[in-house]
């Protein structure tokens, strides 16, 4: 066991993964002798060279297009997007080729690209900077969505992530880059599609990943004084859903609680309640509640506080889910 | 084989030029060409039947068998000129019109229907001929051709990548970024435009207010226009690119000037935005009549040969067709495979159910 | 009272902004000379210009960020994207600049852009010429997003959404630009963000827009002879919902069926499941469901028909409902 | 005004210079001007004022006042020279880093400070001073400013537009579909680029292999360098490309050769990527220092004026300082405020139910 911060453990598993196949390479605007703005590719150009850890011109629908490209020679790219703000001029590049080339070569072009995107809020930054973009790529089919809120999973993640042979969405959560976990560096994780329960109860469902997973764990231990024993499910992976641990936990709690910091308009969260509304009917005691961002662009960093749900937004929608 | 100067006195100067439109050889300082008989002929031949590939294709539209078709009528020698230049390892990406080119490459035309039937997004293993998938989101191929060429680059591979796309793509973000990656990265790649004059109703001049080759200097790699209706030129010029992009001499931009003959595609009316007295223009330039005056002036070929190129054309034509026709319809599995490569929970379940509502529809049915 | 077609009432509509405005503009691919690939705006350079009836490159995102210059001198430009799934390189100028630049200058800036995307299958089209792309710009605060689904609303949406200051996505079903239909020139529309009841009944509620709305009273009909008193929403605006006219019904029919041509999961219906869901907890005799695309790319013309929502499932998603 | 030869022996030769670092003017055929003592000293005073600024921001950052900021140190030739070249009716689009053609438009910078210190998105009116919002995704601006170009044209007024962006954003798509839409219309624009020769830990390099301004040649209209340390050079290139673009002929890209003096930001550490020699080569080519030394040398000024002007500046800074303290803090309400024009039903409930569930809390804590 080794003590890592998430951002370090991401930095481990690619390392990993870049001496385990000579295929594999990093991509992305200072991602070489910066070791990128969070430092999550620190050290990797001085260790594998230039031409497998490249810093690309600024552009980001270039790093998905050439990247595209390499893949299509049989390299593996891993390609960063500086942060969440900055994925969209790359939306074109991931949503109609990244997504549907695969399909439209009838299986034989695989395109194992993973795009890392450090996302959310929290860190006190400018516009563009703290944005969840989730929701416009679990809507892509084609695409599969991960997301990763602690260091074990991450380190084990990112390299699950890159052996997949499917394009991948890979989010960071950047506010949790620093936290610190023990980390076994040769335990195998969870297989990529699966959700872990990361707190039992019986109560209530929160469902959570990234970033809020945390929230969500520190709101479930404040509730345990008020006697209500919260369960927590993290995700992980957005695009396929774990469906059968969420319906098992909902239809034993009979209330649930979905958390994301994306707008809750149309947001991800729309389909876990909507899916969880349809599979769970009879089990449920309160409609699916939702927290998350408002329908308004994400404000400057001293309004953010108000944004970003926090423990105690969590909780009153816990309590509005007992209300009825 | 003479020194003439160029007789299409309307082309721009600075176009590179082998055979003018009369069928008279002219010389080029950088870019000369020996072609044996054998070859010249055998360029014909592949001219004579991609045009009547396309015309077939044309026809199998109009009668309702293909939902769409985008005819390379006028852009023949373009596409099999630089299609002819290009070896066994050497990648090819196109954007929707290329059939000249994926002739040259081997692919069977009857698979470059399957799109315009309706029957699969593309469906041939890109791989087999090294020939990629069409791509009809305008430019963003050219990205995937440097992306492939930086690949091929780190591989050290005795190979370069060549990517198509027309006049209007040139004005795309990701066409002009692809130039900066490979002008960066010294990327083994040529930037192939057939600059066919129009993109859909929109004449050049809605793109550029300058010959489109010159862009590449502004970039910092050679651009270079060429006669896109000379087959020879373009086979020249383009297997000097290429040659010298595996050399490691970097990209260079080709801008080949042609001239898109027939409607954009088979829904589009090009009566609406432009006047016949271009295409007239345009006709005296063809292709194709410039090789058969340069064979027969020559006495290179005789009328038997012409009459034997017609022949096999016909036989293709009319093999595409009853192929075209044999093109079976997709099940509705093909919804839902190769959507991912591994094993994907949502896809599964969709399809399950989705099968499951056909088979209740159909129990439905028969009582 | 006129016959016009679906796609001559937006013509009309687009006229009659022009004249009334010599600050709106239109803009896109072959809008000009050609009229539009679907002659949508046929005639307007002949008749306002190409100072107004602007030809442009061949470029999205390019358009885009131009109408918002133009907007910013005082214009108000109506963008067209040739088709749905080209509007992807423009994803980044709507999402970053388009949706945020008023919030980002407090108001001071407004920006009148409308972007009209014909929408949809159904016409046994290529790829990228059927995409339902309207999760992408629900989820994306600061935009407004519209779908019209019949001639007379067209011809005043299109109107109201030139004069609403905030940008707006509008959507216009391509298969039903040539469904025609009585338009009054004079009599005004609904407001823009409301809701209209195109069908009413008591036994199940179907929310739809844009091209579904035709299936949906299709299908209305065909259940009328078992006996099945079928109301139908047109929803008009996706953001803003008219949640007022939504709940009453809901409420009032106990069962609720959404239908979208876009994919369901992480789909616009998702939202509207999850809001229903919460809103109409306990009117509900059955959870809302869903029916649209499936999580696949959209597929070669020859099997839309088994992808796209038609009138059978629709109706068997009914008999879900009423099974519940 | 001396006619010798530039000294700045390692600068490019295609650079235009009018003022060496060394402070000795040098003529340029196409580019000369004529300035009165008194714009010379006002050139000063800018260059030292917006300096100043700056500093005092970075001090603000380090002490936790602001969240973030971009300094442009050593850019300031660049700024003071191009803003200063604009009339009232011109417009500007800038980056994120234009806080020295902020203050030549007449923008209060506190009011700069907002975005940085996350009071706002930027917040100032567009339109008070021509002055548009900070920008910061890259390169995204450039079509705002063609674009606003266009209906200048449309409006027939006497104005012209120009954009700022750095190296790095010449790579992203829209700054090139930007060079199409202003070259394809002719477009009342100037580009100006400064390339600092970094965009955050990349050399130039990764982004061009030949000189920046040459990219315009691809496009059809004119590119220049300018030294961009060399505020009177700067002044004159651009009112030239200004002028030019009034009376309609198109648009000019203007590079301003430059270098980032200080870190991309101050989340930044440019330790881990460059080598000091590099930044102590650039602070010979000082834009300040420069003018000093030729107001000095020409006796156009004496201590007393440098003195002044530099108790001016501390007295700014002071008062930026104060004033960047008593910045208010945004309510809740500014959440919901301004994100549309017209009501929103969703974003009222959203209001509504936020204040509720405010209120309830503060009720909760009370009791
Ligand atoms: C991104 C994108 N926008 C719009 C279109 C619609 N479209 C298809 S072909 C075409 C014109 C292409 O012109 P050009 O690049 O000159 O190629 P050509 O068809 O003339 O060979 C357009 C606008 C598209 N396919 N992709
Ligand atoms: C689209 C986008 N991608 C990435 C970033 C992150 N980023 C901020 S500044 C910067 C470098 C910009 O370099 P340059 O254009 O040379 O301007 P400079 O900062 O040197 O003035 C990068 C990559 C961004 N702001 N926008
Ligand atoms: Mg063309
Ligand atoms: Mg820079």
């Amino acid at each position: 066991m080794t003590t890592l911060t998430l951002g370090k453990a991401i930095n481990e598993g690619l390392r990993r993964a870049m001496e385990e196949d000579p295929k594999v390479l990093v991509m992305g605007e200072d991602v070489g002798k910066l070791g990128g703005v969070f430092r999550v590719t620190d050290g990797l150009q001085k260790d594998f060279g230039e031409d497998r850890v490249i810093d690309t011109p600024l552009a980001e629908s270039g790093i998905i297009g050439t990247a595209i490209g390499l893949a299509l020679r049989g390299y593996r790219p891993v390609c960063e997007i500086q942060f969440d703000g900055f994925v969209f001029p790359a939306a074109d590049q991931i949503i109609t080729q990244l997504a549907k080339m695969p399909l439209r070569s009838l299986g034989a072009v695989k395109l194992p690209v993973v795009v890392r995107i450090p996302c959310g809020g929290g860190i006190g930054a400018v516009e563009h900077h703290s944005e969840s973009p989730e929701a416009y790529f679990t809507h892509t089919a084609g695409l599969r969505v991960m997301a990763c809120s602690n260091p074990a999973d991450a380190y084990t993640m990112i390299q699950d992530a890159i052996r997949c042979d499917d394009p991948i969405i890979f989010f960071e959560p950047k506010r949790r880059y620093w936290d610190k976990a023990e980390v076994d560096l040769t335990a195998p994780g969870l297989p990529l599609d699966r959700a872990r329960t990361v707190r039992h109860g019986d109560d209530v469902t929160l469902l959570a990943y990234g970033p809020m997973v945390k929230t969500c764990l520190a709101a479930a231990t404040a509730a345990e004084g008020e006697g209500r024993n919260i369960e927590v499910i993290d995700l992980r992976s957005l695009n396929p859903l774990d469906m059968g641990v969420i319906t098992e936990s909902v239809q034993r709690t009979g209330r649930c609680v979905v958390v994301h910091e994306a707008p809750v308009f149309s947001g991800f969260g729309a389909e876990l309640a909507a899916r969880i509304s349809e599979r769970c009917f009879y089990h449920l005691e309160a409609p699916v509640l939702r927290v998350g961002g408002f329908s308004t662009p994400y404000p400057p960093s001293r309004l953010e506080d108000h944004y970003l749900p926090d423990l105690d937004r969590v909780l009153d929608a816990v309590d509005r889910a007992f209300a009825y | 084989m003479t020194a003439e100067a160029p007789r299409g006195a309307d082309a721009p100067p600075e176009l590179i030029q082998l055979l003018t439109p009369e069928g008279e050889r002219v010389e080029h300082p950088d870019y000369d060409i020996e072609l044996t008989t054998e070859e010249v002929r055998s360029l014909y031949r592949d001219l004579v039947l991609v045009r009547r590939i396309d015309l077939e294709a044309v026809a199998l539209q109009r009668q309702g068998e293909l939902g769409l078709w985008a005819s390379l009528l006028g852009q023949e020698a373009a596409q099999i000129g630089s299609g002819r230049a290009l070896t066994d390892a050497d990648m090819a990406f196109p954007t929707y019109r290329e059939h000249g080119v994926a002739w040259c490459r081997g692919v069977d035309p009857v698979k470059l229907l399957g799109l315009f039937r309706g029957v699969n997004h593309g469906g041939w293993d890109p791989y087999e001929h090294n020939f990629h998938l069409y791509t009809i989101v305008i430019g963003s191929q050219a990205l995937h051709a440097v992306g492939y060429a930086m690949g091929v680059q780190r591989d050290g591979a005795d190979a370069a990548t060549i990517v198509y796309f027309g006049d209007g793509a040139t004005s795309q973000g990701d066409v002009n970024e692809s130039f900066i990656w490979a002008s960066v990265f010294n990327a083994p790649v040529v930037f192939f435009c057939q600059n066919n004059q129009w993109a859909i109703s929109e004449p050049l001049e809605k793109q550029t207010r300058i010959p489109l080759y010159k862009r590449a200097s502004g970039f910092g790699f050679p651009g270079i226009r060429v006669d896109g209706n000379d087959v020879f030129a373009c086979l020249a010029v383009t297997r000097k690119a290429l040659a010298d992009a595996r050399n490691g001499q970097g990209p260079t931009m080709i801008e080949a000037f042609t001239y898109r003959m027939g409607a954009h595609t088979t829904s589009d009316d090009p009566t609406r935005y432009r006047v016949a007295d271009e295409l007239e223009a345009w006709k005296l330039k063809d292709p194709i009549e410039r090789v058969k005056a340069y064979l027969f002036k020559n006495q290179l070929a005789d009328q038997e040969f012409f009459d034997k190129v017609d022949a096999e054309a016909d036989a293709l034509g009319k093999d595409v067709r009853r192929r075209c026709l044999e093109l079976p319809d997709p099940g509705p599995e093909a919804l839902f495979d190769h959507v991912y490569g591994a094993p994907h929970a949502l896809v599964d379940e969709e399809r399950e159910q989705y099968f499951a509502y056909l088979a209740g529809f159909e129990a439905g049915a028969e009582r």
